[in-house]
């Protein structure tokens, strides 16, 4: 095609969008551990963008985006990014800037995934993890929904992540969070939040990058970008207004219960945001964020420390999310319809494609989870652990 | 010598500073603590989780005084710290048999001075 | 018209940057109260926004754009965003986009107008006055000037919002204030700020988003949008420069004079970014900056607790922007002259408009809230107040 | 040429990307100092944004600009912005859009140049010297590079500012604190940072802003921005990877020192990044990690109070990377072969530009400080030093 | 009456508080502090400069007792804060002649009530 | 034994804990306070409104001594925080009738060792 200069102009915003969404998970994810474990939080995030970022040009774009193998995975033709160009390839914009877009996806899923880490986590093993993890997790999840893999041939329909990001990232967690433990003290003294405030940025950041993620990728600027806009912002306050008033009824309506709902919608949505209605999106809204937030009421019961739940608000809100897709895919939206108007493959399909994707980030996390702790230990001593890892990690504290 | 240690309201501060000044006490040391008394607590709620914070923050005023003017000193907390509600704080006096100052080493024998020897 | 990819590609970015100035507004004003009211003077702005999302998509942009009836108010037709395409209408971009770029200056101005009611409004009644307010204020003054309202008829101009943004918040906290009145011990003791960094923030956010707010107004990426950006700068940062010399001449230059001074820059060359050119601008800040120290001098000598000087800023501001407008509006820039090129009936159609519009939403504002606050209250009880509204309202605190 | 809407839009927002750059650094800045001088840390970069948006329209656009004057200065033809007009000139986009869009690096460089000016400077001084730095030494420089100037006339490559804004701060810097000289009690007692978090969130919205100022600068929506895009973000994870380890050898990976390594990364890609490859980045990023590593801790050795590191890292990150783009370009990109396809005349073409550069900032920058020192110093008196320049300077401080 | 100030691991606040209110006491002030006993120092790292940071974060908190009731408030403290490893803190106990509820001026000759009087 | 308090700037801080190590004073604590001596106040602005903050940032350093090593531990704390400006801070002397060990509930006679013994 002839490059676009508008949806080029978009592609690039969208790109930096998504690229502030992983600092925007370091604050908000920070903010609620405490205080000497809060540069520690924030870093991971950090770290994961820059190590995904080294590891995506080098391979991961290839082993997503490369002529595929088998469904799997796609071949090593584009290492290095060899002979990808700049000038308009398939898309009207340059096919190096669709590395670029990827590239933040895979870096905020990594990102998403520190929550089972909080307050423990050893850094050599997060960085030896994270690379693994990304290779083979996330480039074949990406590959198989994006890159020409057998979800994407089967028809399953994944607009912006939900399935490759969220499924990946929250069910990752759970596995994550079997390997390593709770952290010491948890469920006998209670863990205070050390910065809400800095949790609110994180989220006010996310909500903003979340545009870039769910209408950039109608790789567009164009009326399905739009409505994937406008249904991301409407299932955001959706479920921001649903977890406040489910809070409210058991408690107080916390601000965290606010933009954990906020969350919740727009992971929910971002499956759906090409192919669903405004009206849909309230739905969609609504249920997640009294889905995540029974999840989160249910783990904390159940005693598991997925320290910052992600398990709840990402994995089973991409879930719902994914499911929901099947239901609400609208053709005054997109060429797609969904179970309300009368496509049961539709609906099979974004369930199966939903599925494998649960069980194979499960199961593969686990096993990387394992291996990795097995050979380096993939936790920080009692000790430094009692320190506070900013200091032992980092040897730096917050301030003064 | 003796060591007041106020524990007061932090919107109190100001009146207590000022009425601690007109009785001729500069000196203070101010900093910021939690505290409970008789007050009820209050639940906080974590995302789920509950907690329960019974402590409000509350600043802390010591001011090292003279013996004959231990009296004037409290009385002029209570004065500027009252308001009559339940958490409007505590005062605890301690014996502070020596005082230094840093700049000077010297022995301070009694602080501050009475406002009639200036 | 058929879809410019450019113009879609601005308008997208320009709708994520002023929905980043509500949580912008939160942090502005955040940083000014006492840390015990931190999280719920952030939460008053983060939920208006999530509230108007959903009214607008409901209901409030039918309101506001909908066909006119009598002048006054847009018809129904558009409720649930019903016949709302994705195709480009009348302008080069999807009409969902237009309802998206709308929408977030519908929020933005309820969050505006939290200032009267920090560190005591009851959050029940927060909820409940919001939304009526932007049912019964925004939603008809943004069909007067933008909908097809009478004041657009008439030819008034306001570029970005300055009358019906900046105007019906600052009056309309004035308003408020009336009803709900000072907080416990205003007048008597100091209230510290608890956070001036955190305000910082916020205005560099709304700094940031508001370029998006003027020159997104355009509704096109072209010659009028890049003027509107240069003059937004420029009276922002000669409104800054302005306050901060201001305030150095009574005492010390303090950094909240310099942003409250941007502030005032940015509101007053609201209503002008398309018309005025950019010397003209710098006048424009210059007395929005002096104009509005002035006016929150006067406030707190008088004795008003409207704590955060959304009347002196927001409202004062807006004021001296209609006016401005009409004063400067050049045909170098636009097809309109003001005052200075001879055009008295623009000159007098704009402060027809602002008067009109000050006067709407000072009285509309005043009942509304006295009934609100006959009907459930509108403030904590006292001993709430004491302990702090992050608690009372919320059950939570700042972090340790 | 017509104007495109695609370019156009891309350059609104590359301007708004590069404005948040300049309290990007605020933050950064300010979370390193000590809490009784952190406003005042803040406050230097936002009036250095204020300062420079007037001077800029006034005299700076024309000076750097305007019609050549012996290779090295403009004209004052464009003096108040006198005949930039709103229609699509020699490029695609409005001239007053690339008015804007130059003015934010003017801006940001003066505030990167507040570094040595840290917890001591008088804010008066600063005002002076500020107005005077950016018409005597950026502005000439800016013409020198790309208003038509010698250096352009040599092709001297300097894609985005490499030259004119990093070193250019950078070597001023050095000058700076030859004039300044030390803080009380510098290496003597640990000046411990305020905020680390901050510092980190500052970084974050230089990442991000970054994009625009590199991508922004190929000043259109295109193949070349794409590029640029890549290889920044690629830059900067190599050069936070790489003085992560670094620094990791000598002790603890710091937080700080993974983001003193990206804004080296992110200063040594500038000028290459529309003449390199992404393997080139890689390279190019890593070198800047080490480099201005090594740098910092030369002179931390040597006991120069350079308090926030902008000699070692815009200066030498900068210097590097014009060498770099002279070895690294590459026709692959664009249409400038370097050392490495054997273009000779390029690199030392860049290498005369660097170090006229060097020397020009560094002489007239300690020319323009001495003299200001001489008429009314730049320093705070020692008490002032000791009670904050929050509480001396802005009578005001952080918070409670 | 004596004024018990102990320093305590920050994650055993909480047990110490339970510890105390079992035992009647319900006020106390408490600050966060930061100190160092018997543990060893931490090497913090600043852009290149080391800085040696041997103190860790502490809970101080402060119970005024009565006389009769001073060896339940110490017991009561140790058996909530104790973890057995180096770092689980120390109390003091300073004479405290004199204390005065604010809110009404009067002096309290013995605090807390003891928990059989009410 | 006592409980020395000083009040100190917070940047002498490290030569305070240098003096006292060298003393063989190793147990501190350490806090943020704010206070006032001797000097002036200074006037804060806050958007239009003034306030008199006449209070600055200090260090609060506690160390509980031995009383033979009282006078040892006054003077390394005012050798290590003496600028010989207003402002260099007080040193508070408090009686200290007893001390415990938390990790072993033991009571500690002296405190802390005699750098010849230990
Ligand atoms: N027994 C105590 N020991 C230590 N501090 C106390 C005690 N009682 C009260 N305080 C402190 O005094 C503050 C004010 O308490 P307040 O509720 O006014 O006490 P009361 O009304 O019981 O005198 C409390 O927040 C707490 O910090
Ligand atoms: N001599 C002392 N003077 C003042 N505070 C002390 C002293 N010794 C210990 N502390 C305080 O008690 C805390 C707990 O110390 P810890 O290491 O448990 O002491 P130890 O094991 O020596 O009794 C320290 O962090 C410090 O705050
Ligand atoms: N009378 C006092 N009571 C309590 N604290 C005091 C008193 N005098 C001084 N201080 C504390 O000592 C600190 C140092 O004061 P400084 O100005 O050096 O005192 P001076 O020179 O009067 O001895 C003050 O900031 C304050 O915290």
């Amino acid at each position: 095609m002839v490059l676009d200069t508008g949806t080029t102009a978009w592609l690039l915003v969208a790109t930096a969008l998504v690229m502030l969404m992983t600092p925007g998970v370091g604050f908000f994810y920070g903010g609620m551990v405490r205080r000497k474990n809060l540069i520690s939080m924030i870093s991971l995030s950090f770290i994961a963008f820059a190590l995904v970022s080294i590891q995506w040009v080098l391979a991961g774009y290839s082993l997503a985006f490369g002529p595929d193998t088998g469904g799997f995975i796609g071949g090593l033709d584009f290492l290095g990014l060899a002979g990808v160009g700049l000038d308009a390839g398939e898309g009207a914009y340059p096919p190096l800037l669709f590395v670029a877009f990827q590239l933040t996806f895979a870096a905020v899923t990594l990102a998403i995934l520190t929550s089972p880490m909080a307050e423990r986590v050893k850094l050599s093993s997060f960085l030896v993890f994270g690379l693994i993890w990304t290779t083979l997790v996330y480039d074949p999840l990406a590959h198989w929904a994006w890159g020409g893999g057998w979800a994407m041939t089967l028809g399953a329909l994944d607009f912006a992540g939900g399935t490759v990001v969220h499924i990946s990232a929250g069910f990752g967690a759970l596995a994550v969070v079997l390997v390593l433990g709770k952290r010491v003290g948890f469920g006998q003294h209670a863990f205070e939040p050390t910065n809400i405030p800095l949790t609110l940025l994180g989220a006010a950041l996310l909500w903003f990058g979340w545009f870039g993620f769910n209408a950039g990728s109608a790789l567009a600027a164009d009326g399905i970008a739009a409505n994937a806009f406008l249904v991301t912002n409407t299932s955001a306050a959706a479920g921001a207004l649903a977890w406040l008033m489910g809070s409210w009824f058991r408690g107080k309506p916390s601000s965290l219960g606010f933009v954990s709902g906020a969350i919740a919608g727009l992971v929910a949505i971002t499956p759906a945001a090409g192919f669903v209605t405004v009206p849909a999106s309230i739905a969609i809204g609504v249920v997640a964020g009294l889905l995540c937030y029974g999840c989160m009421l249910w783990r904390l019961r159940a005693g598991f420390d997925e320290t910052l739940d992600c398990w709840a608000i990402h994995g089973m809100g991409g879930l719902w999310g994914a499911i929901a897709t099947g239901i609400f895919a609208s053709t005054a939206v997109n060429q797609y319809p969904g179970l309300l108007e009368g496509s049961t493959t539709q609906f099979l399909s974004n369930l199966l494609g939903a599925g494998a994707a649960v069980a194979y980030a499960f199961v593969m996390t686990f096993v990387i989870a394992l291996v990795v702790n097995r050979v380096m230990g993939m936790r920080v001593t009692e000790e430094e652990e009692y320190v506070g890892l900013d200091i032992a990690q980092h040897g730096e504290r917050v301030g003064t | 010598m003796h060591l007041v240690t106020a524990i007061i309201r932090p919107e109190r501060l100001d009146f207590v500073k000022k009425a601690l000044e007109d009785q001729g006490f500069a000196g203070m040391t101010i900093s910021e603590v939690r505290g409970r008394g008789e007050q009820k607590g209050i639940a906080l709620q974590y995302r789920g989780g509950t907690m329960l914070v019974d402590v409000l923050p509350k600043c802390r005023v010591e001011v090292a005084v003279g013996d004959h003017r231990l009296d004037d000193a409290i009385e002029a907390i209570c004065g500027g710290a009252r308001t009559g509600k339940a958490g409007d704080g505590r005062i605890f006096v301690t014996p502070l048999p020596r005082m230094v100052r840093v700049r000077t080493g010297e022995e301070l024998a009694d602080a501050p001075p009475t406002p009639d020897k200036g």
